[in-house]
Order: C-alpha cells, then structure tokens, then sequence
C-alpha cells in the first residue's frame, strides 16, 4: 500500500524551480492575505512521486489492461498516434485569445472537424464547444429553448424522455429549466409511439432519445416518432452516445432529428482518462444554428496577402452565431481532446463506416458467442436476451433474472466474477427496464479470440457455485468494496491527525 | 492503407463470424434499418490515411500555430503559460490511467479512486475547505455550478431567493456560462461594483446579503490581490455563501480562502498540472464546507473498506447524480476532467507545500518585475496601484487593439485588450506574467511599447 | 535549486540518519579514504540547473542540429532514416521496461524475458535460422563477433586456421571494429575482391573455402542485391561459415539468408523498431544455426517451467558468458541493447509478415524511383547496373565533395562521399532512398545535381 | 497468458502505410532472391498489440515498480526530465555522417560529457564511443595493448585481475589477447598487495580493479597497488562501475590510474531496459590518448563566419587520435544514452558529490538498519557482514551462511523471499569470495521510509520458517523457475506446428 499523504521524505520538494527574475522592490501579498499555514500537501522527491503513481496505475484497469465490455461507453482502443499528435508543439501553448493569425491550424482542424461531423450526422452546423456529452445535452436544449423563445413559443416548457434514457438527458433538459415527462418503453424496450403521441402537444419543446437505443435496439419507428414530435410543433433531440453503431449507415438527419450531440471520447476514441475529459461537439439543423454557442470555426477564400500564413487556400476565422445562446465554456472547448479525434477521423477518413459496421458485428458475434458457449456449458437458462431482436447494434444487454431466482446470483455477482477473470465487467442494472440487466458493448477494436475467450469465462462464471460467486472477486486489488460504508463513514479527504 | 486493417482486428474474418451466426452479409446485420433512413453510398468525406500521413498534416497544421513558448506572450486572463514536469505526462498516459472509464467497478479502479481521493485532500488542504469534488469541466462551469449550488442550499431561508451577485469584473465569457446554468433555474445574477483601484466596493456589497450567494475572485480579473475580501463573509452573513474563484498557484503565498470565510472555492485548475492546450482540456476546482455537501454537483470519491477490511476506496454520495437522481440531481455532469485533475495532483505532489511556494513566487516576482519596468516605460501608465498576481491593467497611447496589432507585428503577444472584457476601456491591456516570463521578454514588451508610445506622440 | 532535494529523498534527513549510526558527519562516511587521494574543495564544473533549464538549454543545443526529416536527405550508408509507429515508443517507455535491469530474478522478469524470447523467434524467422540471441551492440560488433565465433566453431578442422574473409566493399568503420575484435584471437582478416558491377566475385571466392568463415552482406554497401551469394555456401563448403550481414527490412522481399546456407546472420537492427539517434543506441542482429549455439556471445532466453510446471522464462545458456566462465567467455558483452530490440520486437509485431512485405516495397520502389530519375539526370552516371535495395552508386562531374557541399548549400543532404570508404572513388556518391524519401525529394536531388553538371561544365 | 504467436487476428497489418512512390518499370528482387516464403510472423491489430505489450510489462519489475537493492547494478532513479530531453527533436533523425556544421549541437554535448568525465575522473582524455562497460574495458584494454606496441613492449602479456573482479573485466582483457592473472583477495575481502607484488612484472600490461572494490570496501591501499604495478611498467585500470560511491570524493587519477571506464547506464542514470542501452565511456591519462578510438569531439573558438552556426563562442569538430586504434562501434557510441546523461549531469552539476555522498549514507544506513532489525527480530545471528568495516560505501555484503548452516536456509531462498515482499532482491552469490553472498546497494534515491521498510521485511524474510521459504516467491507472476530444465529441453524460440 502507498499512500501519498505518508510520504515525507523530501525536505523541500520533488521539483526545484530555477531562480526567480529578481526586482528592484520584493512584491508582498497584503498582511491580511499572507498564508500563514501552508498546505498540508505531502514532500515526495522525483523517484518518489514516480513510484507512487505508477503504483497507483497497476491497482487500475484500462482498455489496454484488457477487454472492457462497457455497455454504452464505447471503450474502443484509443489509437497511439492520436497521443502523439496532441503533444506535438502548436497545441500545447497556444491559447484561445490569441489573434486568428496564429491559430490557423487549430482553426482548420476545428473547421474539418465541424464539417465531418455535419456529413456523418447530417446537420447543417456543428459547434465543438461543449466539453462532455451531458453538455452537449444542455447545450442543444438550450439552443432549443432559445429557439422557442425567439418564436415566442416559450409556453413549450416539456422535454419528453423515453424511462430507459440516460440520467444526462432529462438532467440536462431539467437544469435548462425544463420539465421533464418520461413515458414508458414496450415490453420489447423499444419505444411507445402512443405513448409518445399521447403526450406529445404544444407545450413540447423537445423529445430526447437515443438510437439505437439503450438495449441496443435501432427504433425502426424512428422516422414516426419524429413525424409526431414535429408534428407537436417540438423539436428531435439525438443522444450520439451510440453513434458507433450507425456511423456511415444512417444518420440523426435522415432520421428527421433537429439536433444532436457527440460523444468524441466514445465514438472517436478521444481517451476517457478514468471519467473525462471528453468532448460533446453538438449538431443541428439550420434553424437552430442561430442560436448556437459561439464561436464557430468559419473559412473563406483566403486573399492573396493572407496566403503565405493560411495553411491552405482558404483563411479561417471565429463567426458568432446571429443570436447565440452565449458560452457553455470559457473557451472553444476541449481543442486537445478535438486533435486526437480529428486524428482518428482522419484515419477513416470516407471509411468510417467499416468502423460501425465492425462494432455491429462484434457485439452480434459476442451475443451469438456467450449464448453458444453457454448452451455447450449448460447454463443457457440462468439468463435471457434483455430484448427480443433478430440482430442487435453496437451493444446489447441480457437479463441475468433467471439466475437471480433460480440460484440467488445477481447481475453483480456475474459482474464481480468477470473482474476474477481478468476482464473488465459489462455495465450492470442500467437500462433500468431490464431486471438483472447485463449492458454488453465489445466494440469493434476486440479480435474474434477476444470475444470467443469471454464468452467462455462468461459461462464458467455462470457455472461457479453461487456462494464462490458472492464471495468474488478475489484476485483484484481489493475484494467487494462496501459502498454502504463509505456512505455512512463519510471520509472524503485524507485524516490529518491534528496537532 | 485504404483498409483500416490496424484498428480493426477482424477485417477479413467477416464472413467466417457471419457464417457462424447464420448471416450472409454485412448488410444482413443492418436489415432492422429501414430503408428510407440509409445513406446512399460513401461518406462524401476524403480517403483513409495512414499514421504517417496524419501526422504529417498534423505537423504541418499545427506547425502554422504560434505557439505562446515561441515568443514574448503577456496573454493569460484565466489561462496561464506554466511548466509541467516530464514525469507528469509520462506517467498520465500509461495506459491503466489513460484508458480507462469512470471507476464504477471499485475493485479494479482502486488506482484512479484512491488517485482522486488524494486530490480532494491536496485542493482541500490548498483551498481551506474540508471536501472537495474530483474536478468539473473547467473554471466557468465549476463557477457557475456553485451559484446554482448556494442557491439549492441557501434559496429557503433567503430574504432574496434565487438571486446571486457576481463582481462586475467577471469576463463576460465567463458570466455568459454563468448566465446559461442559471436561467433554468431561474436564478437572477446582479453585479457588485468596484472602486476605482480595482478593488471590490464594501459599501455596495451590503445589498448582498440575504441573497443566496456571492462570487468573488482572488486575485480577481485585474489582478488584484484585494484583501477587502476577508471582511465579505462578515458583511454577507451566514445564510449567503461566499464563492471564491482562485488562481490555485496564488494559494502558495495567498490566503486560502476557506481561512477566511468561503463558504465554496471553485477555480482553474490548469496552472497547476495541465498546459493551456487551446483552452480545454482543463479542470473546474470545486471544493465547500459541509452544508454543501449533499446539494453539490460532481463526483466525489470516499475511502471506505472492502469484505476483507482492507482500506479500498469508491465513489459515495451518489445519490446527488444523474444517473441516479435524474432530472433532480444535483447537476447533469457525468464525464468530467478526471485525467487532468489526476495531472493536477501529480504536479501538487511533486511540488509540495514548499514547491507551491516557490511557484507562487517565481508568479509574484515576474509579476513584480513587469511592474517595475512597464512604470517606467514612457507612455505607459499602471491603472491600479494595488498589489497584483500574475497580471495588471496597463493603459496605452491611443487604441489598445492597435497597440497590440503594433506589438504583435514584433513578435510580441501583447496581451488581453480589456475592451474585450469592458468595453470602454479601449486602451487598456491586461499583462500578463507567469513563472514562464523572463526578463528578456520583459524588456522586449518594454522597449516595444516606449517605441509605440513614441510613435503615437508623432502622429499626434 | 542548487541543492538536488527533488532527487535526493534523504536531503535533511541525513543528521538523523548519521546519528542513529553513530556518526557525527557526513565526513565520517568517507574516513576510508586516505586524505591524499581526496578531492579539494567543488568540482570545477557550472552550478546544477533546474529542470527547465535543462530542457530550455537542450532545446537550444538539439535545435542546432540538423534533421535529417527537415530536408530531403540521401545519407544512409548503413543507418536507415525510417518511421516507428508511435505504440512502439509509448510502450517501451513504461517504466516496467525502461527501468528493469537484466533479468537475473525471472519470477518478476517474465514480462522483458517473454518479450526476447518472441524476439528470438521474430528474429530466427526473419533470416531464416533457428536460434537468435537478444541483441549485441550494434552491427559492426555483431559482424565482428561472427568472425570471433566462426572461428572458435570451425579452427580446428579447418585448413586455413585463424583465418576469415570478408567482402572487399566492407565499409572501413566496420571492418575496423572486425580488426580490433579479432586481433586478440589472432585472426587474419583477407578481403574478398568484386567484379566491375558491384556483385562477389565467385572466382576468387575458391581461396576462401577451408577457411574459419566468410562475411558478406545482403544487399551490400553499394546496395546491390547479389545473386550470387545464393552459391557461396557450396563453394566453401560446411567447415567454414557464411556468415551474411542483412538489412532487415529487406528479408520483406529478399530471400531470407538462412534459406541459402548462411550458418550465422548479423545485421544492424535500427530500421526495424529505431530511429538513427545520431548512431546510437542500436542493436545488433545475431542469429546462428545449431552448430554455432553453444560457441555464440550474448544473452538467449529458454522457454521452461515453474514449480508448478507453468509456462516460465528464463535466461539459460549463460556458462557461455563472462559472469560465469570469465575469461574463456565467448564474448565479453554484459549490458546489451535490450531495450531496442524489445523496440524492434514491437515493431516487428505491429508490421506482421505483409507489413513488412509493404515496407521492403515502399523501400525498393523509393530506391528505384530515384535510379530512374538519377539516371536521366544530365551528367550523373550510375555506376552499377544491378537490382539495388536502398541505396545506389552514381558518378558525379567533379569531386563528390564538392558536389555534396554544393546540394549541402542548397538544403540537401546528398548522401555518402564514396571516397570515405574507398580512397579512390573521388567522384562516387552512394545515395541512399528509404520508405520515407518523397519523390519531391528525389527530384529535388536530380534538379540540383543537374545544376551541378551544368556548373561544372561551365568551369571545364 | 498472452502469447505473441497465438494472435492472428488482423488479416493483413497492425500497421498501415502509405501508397509507395511509382515507379516507371517496377523494381526486381533478383529471380534467385526472391522470398518467397515470409517470416511466421503473428498478425496483431494495434489494440492486439498494445495489449500484449501492456500486459507483458505488467509481469516485470523496474525502479518504477519497487525498491531494487541488485548490488553493482547502481539501480538508481531515472529522472524523467532525461526522457523528455532524448525525445527533443535533433537527435533521432541525426545521421552520424551528416558534415559538422549538422552536429554543432550534438558536438557540443559530446564534448562538455567528454570534458566533465575527464574533470570527474582526473583523466586527460575521454571517448564516449564504447557502449558498455564492458566495451569500455575491452577499448582501454585495446589501447594499453598497443600503447605497449608502439613502445616495443609487446612482452607484456598479462593483465591482472583480483579474483572478486566483475567477469567483464577478465574476459575483456582476454578478448584482446591477455593472458589473466587472478589475485587472491584477503580474508578482509581487500586486496593483496603482497600477491599483487608477486605477480607484477615485466610482463605485466596492466591491472584491472575497481575501488571500492566489488565487496563496497575502499581499497585504502590503492596508490600502493598503482605504484607496484608502475613500478613493474604496467598500466593501472579502474573499472568504473561504482563509480557512484566517490564521484567528487575522490577520483581515479588521484588514486594513481591510467584509464578507466565509466557505465553511464549506472552512475549517469541511462535507463538499463532490461539489459541495455548502456554507454560505457573511457577515460585515460596523456601518454593512453592517441590511441583511444575516434573521432573524439573537439572545439575551439569560432571565426567570425562560424558564429551564426555555432551553439556558443565555439567551434565544434571530430578530431582523430594519432594512434588510434580505430574502432570499437561502427559510429560514434549511444549518443542517445549520452543525451540522456547530459541531462542528468546538468541537474546536479558541479554538485555531483551529494549524489555519491548520499549512496554511500543510503547504503551505509541500510546496513545500519538491516542489523538492527535482524537483531529486535531476533535473526540477527542468521547472516554476518561480508566483510568487516566500520563503513561501507554505495553497497555491500552479507553473507548467509549461518541461515544455511543453521536452516538449511540459502540466500537464493532469502531472494525469493524477498521477491514475494514487493522488493526486486539483492545481487545473490557474487561475488564469489563471499559465501552465500547477498550484495545490495539502495542508490540514493531511496528515502529513509523505504531503507527501513526493507530492512524489517529482510528480517521478516529471515523469521520465516524455513520450508515457507523453499517455497518462495508465491505471489510472483510465475514461481521459481527450472533453469535446468530450460537448459534440458532448450526451447529458443516459438515451436510452430510445422505443416
Ligand atoms: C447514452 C448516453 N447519453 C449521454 C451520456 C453522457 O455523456 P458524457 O458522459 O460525455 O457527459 C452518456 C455517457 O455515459 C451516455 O451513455
Ligand atoms: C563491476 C562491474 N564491472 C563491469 C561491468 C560491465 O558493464 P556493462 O554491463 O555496462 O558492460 C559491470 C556491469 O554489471 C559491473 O558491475
């Protein structure tokens, strides 16, 4: 064990600085400012700090530790040049306020990356400014309530959320100021068109949903659903975070949706760091770009004196959109995470389909591959698809309910299980709809072998003696963590003894 | 080339997988797809290109950046030019840290949990306040979440509910976020004014009180190290919470501001473990005091134990979350800036209390120094004789905006034009120094702005 | 700054840690040291620096450099400028690799020894022989040892004892490492003459046969891919070695030399896993059939077991090297070029059988390309009319020195002055193509070369 | 278990290139050349790869990863700033061949390391090109050798060596045509200038010796031992491997050496890889320096038409020794290792004595600790000093016999156990004349924490029962593994199933 807040073995610290400039005056902070008591930060030299995280480190499971089956996370390897690329210099030290003269390549990039995202999702203009997918959501609903305002419809006061959706989506519609009405998914988990048209009316602002959705299943109804939110006078909203299933195949904008968010560190392999950062570029259609956060990364011709700085024909500039919502961020968002992507679109570059249709692909192998391994090991009945499809996209979830009655094993003993095996487990309980739910998302960057291998141990699991399985994981870093405790014993900081 | 065969390890395996799951085609995997939805044909983008090409016309397009290192930059004003220590990035991107999804299966996250444990207590013990979330997107959310945060905790007993006041200095790129997370909640965001010397009015802050929070930055936007701010928290009283926005690099030789009296610090965390990168990625540093707790946003990770009673640790409080709570959670973010924050608590480790130190006053002595020499430097006058951290108005001959042009013509980035920011002040510049700036740069701003100065006074 | 505390854990600590030993001062350390041996006062060297100093200064110093990415460049001679796809570095940098010693403890070594052992085999099916060690310094010591090692193989039944051929065209630097290698065993070093056209000249080969070993390269320093070399083994027969020097990156297209009868293949690892690094670090490639196993230098992995019969690495062989058998050793190496091979390795398995394939093609397309151009080029003349792999002969008007100073002038980097290796080819330059030469490049050359006729023509 | 053989994934490549340059008339491999059976090379996409990497370097222990007290090995920290520095550009893509005003930069550095070793070691003259310490020693070797030929000494054939001497040394001088004679050491581990007296004559080319010698004594008699072998007419080598003990305490041209070598990968902290890159420098007094290998780097003051080119008021240049023996590498050394410790150089300085004074207080205070732990646990009678001193320097010795004797207990056993601690062990039985050896070195950078850490688990490991030990290590990645067994069926390489 290594804990940070024990070492004290520097005298001074793990960096030494060079000599200050000297001034003529030494400046002082105000008597009344002047911090007497310094942190209590811990003195660790170089190979000190060094060792500790890289400790840290092997006690964490990555995407390169092994295969992590995270259901609607798309954890896709993260290509290698893509880190490279974000630390080459004209990144790193540049800053947003600098003249448009200096930012030319990042501005391209920025205009590359707007117009990629436009074809793939078939809107007329992209913003990359919001930094996650939440703030996408937020982002694109406020633009939509501008929008509304600006029409003087601001009686449209309803954001309509299918009850499988994603806590962002009616979190973001909510914190935007509006209310929020979830209407239940069929038994089949798709979505409910009476439903919908039931509640579909003049105080609907938006309907927020995801496709396919969040068991994996492509609303074939998509283009109705659209027709009556539309219909209602309310705008389409698309949650990206499955645009890895659809990529190059169908789009939000042949789906009649008005806007739409990306969640670059899922579908363009922007890493995901332990939680973040990410990226939430969002689209729209041409009546909602007005209203779009700014500023957006533009480009004309350039003029025969800006030739010799452009970086190719064209001169790029910042346009403020005509009545923008204002900023979400300080800046134009996360410009590194956009680079690595832009990397990783490049490439695909008119390929990216192969990339969808692989994921598809992958996450139909893995289901036919853990039923068929599962029916070899005997164990086929101990769970059941979490939705009738003939074929799934990118992901799909299985309900581990008939294991829960038959032998008293949860979808987190299964869980707990898989870590023992060496993998990361799939996402567990979410959608809701689905009891037991297992949410199994393989991406397209898993070999065959990979997927063969866990469909085995995933049967093996389900083969382990129930009381062995409550007992796991027992080869990880620490055994079942007691979330419950944490709770109760609140210590969120490290516990100075006091002098 | 042409086949992203390298990022796809069953290119060519297709119809073996197909076979087996009693499919013929690709296609028959996208057959729930109706038709009138497809796209027709290729993406109207350009072809692949391989690792050597991209990066390539990456060089060549980043390459046409003017990077802030290649030259005398005096641009901050939020976003500071550092140095962060080799070991940091080469140990952020080892894979288990860099690859890996928010820690919601704690037994084999324990290296990021207990990571992000230890940044809460460093940006605790650096702020004064005992919790401290695991970071939100940057400094203007982080800013923004908290007066949507006082106003959770504070709106029932307010004798002005769903009001907050902001300094009137606060960049409008900032206030403009503010502006957005706070609309839905019906919050009205109402401005303090400040003296003539760039320090906050005392006088006007007394209409505060009763209102459910104040945000105040330390140094504030000019710069300015005011300690009127220490007597705030006595004038606004218990029921409204005292936000302070900071410099966290200030806090090695500034007074934490959980010493005297802030009931919410929230901040850039960029200065201390991430370079500025275009302005994002970047970390929002969220910390309070108890009564906050429970109506925050943001993770928070909480040591604990596992069956074994061995010291594990996991993400608590989650409750207050989206993907919990829902459209009543205390906020809507989900990813954050985990692996920056992580960056952020690499540097603070290496620091230490005396590196922090020392970093502060390498910023306070630059500072300082440009002090000094632009006084002196014909033309140019100081706008307010305050003490200043990293940065400080000046006022130049004729218009801002072309005394900068002038100065960027040399080779010079001369700073933020303050009509940016306020839009009379249209020959103001704020300069900024860093740790970064040398003495050369110094003198070359210098002798750059007497020259404009010079020039100006011949026109005129 | 000046006191090293950020890499010195136990700076300030050391008065607690003398007393507990019972020492007074940090003097007492040293008492064993006789004070007429002892250093007066500071070393006469410049103060510590910082790290930022460090890196401002190398920046400095480095960017002085001249790249050969930044400008079309024709050097190679035995050293390949290439690319490394960008995994390979960040894997080889995690400092379970980079900061691991040799592996003497293989319990927590499986990680590096399982990485040679694939290297092994990489390397064994790459030239076409069953066993390859794990690495020697760099190609000229790996030639230099096979000369070493065929004659410890073969001295006692062969008929011209203490004796090695080796190719006329061997670059001076190298055959001068062979000499210094060879001369403490005694071993004469003949030279085997070539025909007019670059190829072996088989005739003269006969007076090789009975001899300990023959060394030859594939392609060779004039970049002919030589034909004959396929026969040699017949011609000196089994009791003396044909030993072949590789680039490897050739064996994509060029058959693998242990599929023609080399007994021992070396080579210069660097274009597959390294960049050129100024000529260094890079590792030799050393790879035997079975004879030679038990007489080879260097470290080699075996497959074996644990205790519980689970698949285990570790070092074996070692009663060959010097820690064991001290001055009867077969070599002397300790420190190898682990680290680049294990580069090498990530290469290798990134490229897989038809990646390699794609780069020799990229290579030979390059090579051949520019023989295109060159040879069109007026007053150029290239000297052999063969099949070439990276690199080719021309004749220039005038001096090559000259003319290489000249396109030097011009922003090229011409290639190698052909009468550094041979006194009398004053008017050869060997110009050197890979993967990453552009066709802009080479007509960059051929404009500037043409420039050159024309210049010299004008003078004559 | 991830084996490399075993992924065939991809179809084609983990790695894709450009379209290649056209060609008129495409290009021939000879009809007899061409290959046509490619390498069995495993197909890996890049996830594949990464992974496999990944997971190799988890099973393998680096300073990164724990305390590594591997005596003669100087296992020190390795600063990351180093990193940094050989990644800049203008050092991979520089061509040893490129024309001098190419290299001002890398001439420079070569020529301030050349010039601090030589101040460091008190020698005349330095050559970076040996690239190992072992290559050092055969080039210094080499160039006594000829030295001796060129005075007409060719009768000085032999060069001693004390029996403890590392087996580089013997089998360097053997490989260039020395005949070894090996010294007996003294009880005391010390060498025997007696012996030493006996065999130095006028055959004698030269004794090889490091000091402190290989038990971290300070040979106190070392000017008696250099002017016994001057006196014979031989040349006196210090091998430089711990060099880390006395850096700025005292050198060997004070102690009366000609040459030396110095492992840069040890005391100059080049990262060892797992074996390698080193860089093995020599240095030597006036009358050795012509004959060093070439070219060396030289400077002198710049003319006026250099300045705009040169890196400070100097002119850089390669310069030839007179007598060279030419070559030991093809090209001028590890460059990049030498870059690496460059950087190390400048952090510390002219303040490079702390460095050592801080190995020999580390290694000292380890000792200190080991005692007194061995002692509270009451193990203290299972192992004595390998040699008796009042004080170490950067390393020393224990023996363990009486755990043998007493236990059946080895000190491979106590290695093992260490292993299973988390700690990479000491250098066990060598050298030699120290039964059941156990050699450690902590380096300084190990904080006082860490030094008594180990020292309570090495008397831990000393407390376990016996038969535990023999078992030891448990925890590892795989348990003791069969060297014979390795030797017996040797297995050098993947057995592919031959079709
Ligand atoms: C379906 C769905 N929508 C929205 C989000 C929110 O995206 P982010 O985490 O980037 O804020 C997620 C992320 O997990 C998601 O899975
Ligand atoms: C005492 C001693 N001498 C010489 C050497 C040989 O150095 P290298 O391994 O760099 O060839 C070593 C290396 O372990 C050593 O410890």
């Amino acid at each position: 064990m290594s804990r940070l807040f024990e070492h004290n073995g520097a005298v001074n610290t793990g960096y030494s600085q060079p000599t200050p400039i000297q001034c003529e005056s030494p400046p002082a902070v105000p008597a009344g400012l002047v911090r007497n008591r310094a942190a209590r930060w811990p003195r660790l030299s170089e190979p000190e700090m060094v060792r500790h995280f890289t400790w840290l480190s092997k006690r964490n499971f990555g995407i390169d530790t092994g295969f992590y089956p995270l259901g609607s996370c798309t954890m896709k390897h993260n290509p290698r040049v893509n880190e490279v690329i974000a630390q080459l210099p004209g990144i790193a030290d540049i800053h947003p306020h600098q003249p448009e003269h200096h930012l030319q390549g990042l501005l391209s990039i920025f205009y590359e990356m707007q117009h990629m995202l436009e074809v793939c999702a078939g809107m007329d203009q992209v913003t990359l400014q919001p930094v996650a997918g939440a703030q996408g959501e937020f982002t694109a609903v406020r633009c939509i309530q501008e929008y509304f305002r600006h029409r003087g419809e601001a009686q449209r006061t309803k954001v309509i959320v299918p009850d499988s959706a994603h806590g962002t989506n009616p979190a973001s519609a909510a914190m935007s100021g509006f209310e929020i009405v979830e209407i239940p998914s069929l038994e089949d988990g798709r979505m409910d068109l009476d439903a919908l048209a039931a509640v579909a009316d003049e105080t609907t602002a938006a309907m927020m949903i995801t496709n396919p959705n969040t068991l994996g299943l492509f609303e074939a109804d998509i283009k109705a659903a659209s027709e009556i939110v539309h219909q209602a006078g309310g705008q389409m909203y698309y949650d990206g975070a499955n645009f890895n299933a659809i990529l190059g195949i169908t789009s939000p904008g042949l789906m009649g949706f008005d806007a739409v968010h990306f969640n670059l560190h899922k579908t363009f392999s922007q890493p995901h760091g332990g939680g973040g950062p990410g990226s939430g570029p969002i689209g729209v259609k041409a009546h909602l770009a007005p209203f779009l956060p700014g500023p957006l990364a533009a480009r004309r011709p350039a003029s025969s004196g800006e030739l010799a700085q452009a970086v190719d024909e064209h001169w790029y500039h910042w346009e403020q959109p005509k009545h923008s919502i204002g900023k979400v961020q300080q800046w134009h968002g996360n410009a590194g995470a956009v680079i690595r992507c832009w990397a990783y679109y490049r490439r695909y570059g008119s390929g990216l389909k192969a990339m969808s249709e692989h994921a598809v692909l992958n996450a139909n192998y893995l289901r036919h591959a853990i039923h068929r391994e599962a029916k070899k090991a005997g164990v086929d009945h101990l769970f059941v698809d979490g939705a009738e499809t003939d074929v799934a996209k990118h992901e799909f979830t299985l309900s581990m309910q008939p294991a829960k009655e038959a032998l008293g094993v949860s979808a987190m003993d299964v869980a707990k299980g898989l870590l023992d095996r060496g993998y990361m487990a799939p996402t567990v309980y979410f959608p809701l709809v689905v009891p037991e739910c297992m949410m199994i998302e393989p991406t397209e960057t898993e070999s065959k072998d990979t997927l063969d291998t866990f469909a085995e141990h995933f049967a093996q699991v389900l083969k382990t003696d129930a009381e062995a399985l409550h007992e796991a994981p027992t080869t990880t870093p620490v055994r079942r963590v007691d979330e419950v405790y944490a709770a109760r014993n609140l210590c969120l900081r490290h516990p100075y003894e006091e002098a | 080339m042409n086949d992203v065969v390298d990022q796809l390890p069953n290119r060519g395996r297709e119809a073996e997988m197909l076979l087996e799951m009693g499919l013929d085609s690709m296609e028959d995997l996208f057959s729930d797809i109706p038709e009138d939805v497809r796209f027709n044909g290729d993406l109207p983008l350009p072809g692949p290109q391989s690792e050597e090409e991209i990066i390539s016309d990456a060089r060549r397009l980043l390459g046409a950046n003017i990077d802030m290192g290649s030259r005398p930059s005096f641009l901050g004003a939020g976003l500071y030019r550092n140095y962060v220590p080799a070991a940091v990035f080469q140990l952020v991107t080892r894979g288990e840290f860099l690859t890996a999804y928010t820690p919601y299966q704690p037994e084999v996250s324990q290296g990021m949990l207990q990571a992000m444990w230890e940044f809460q207590t460093l940006i605790s013990e650096l702020v004064g306040l005992p919790i401290a979330n695991l970071s939100l997107y940057d400094g203007s959310t982080a800013a923004a979440e908290a007066l949507t945060c006082a106003v959770r905790v504070h709106n029932r007993k307010a004798s002005q509910p769903n009001t907050v006041y902001v300094s009137a200095l606060t960049p409008p790129d900032k206030l403009s976020v503010m502006h957005n997370y706070c609309q839905g909640a019906e919050i009205e965001i109402r401005t303090l004014a400040h003296n003539a010397d760039g320090t906050l009015d005392l006088e006007a802050l007394n209409e505060a009180a009763g209102s459910c929070g104040v945000y105040l930055e330390q140094p504030n936007p000019l710069g300015v190290l005011d300690e009127g701010l220490t007597t705030v928290k006595s004038i606004i009283g218990d029921h409204t919470a005292l936000i302070v926005g900071v410099q966290p690099v200030s806090l090695g030789v500034v007074e934490a501001p959980g010493h005297y009296g802030a009931d919410i610090v929230v901040g850039e965390g960029q200065p201390l473990g991430s370079p500025v990168t275009g302005g994002g990625p970047l970390y929002g540093i969220f910390a309070c005091s108890k009564p906050y707790l429970r109506l925050m946003p943001g993770r928070i990770v909480g040591r604990s134990i596992d069956v074994d009673g061995k010291e594990a640790y996991c993400l608590t409080l989650s409750t207050r979350e989206q993907h919990i709570r829902r459209h009543r959670a205390t906020s809507n973010i989900c990813t954050n800036e985990t692996l920056i924050a992580l960056m952020g608590a690499m540097h603070m480790a290496l620091l230490g209390p005396d590196g922090l130190r020392d970093l502060a006053n390498r910023n306070m002595m630059a500072c300082q120094r440009a002090k000094e020499v632009l006084s002196a430097t014909p033309g140019v006058r100081l706008v307010h004789d305050a003490p200043h951290f990293n940065e400080f108005v000046i006022e130049v001959q004729g218009s801002a905006a072309q005394c900068l042009a002038y100065l960027d013509s040399n080779g010079i980035i001369g700073g933020l034009d303050m009509s940016r920011w306020y839009e009379e002040a249209t020959s103001q510049i704020l300069i900024t120094t860093t740790d970064q700036t040398t003495l050369a740069d110094i003198e070359s701003l210098s002798a750059q702005l007497a020259l404009w100065s010079t020039h100006m006074e011949v026109l005129a």
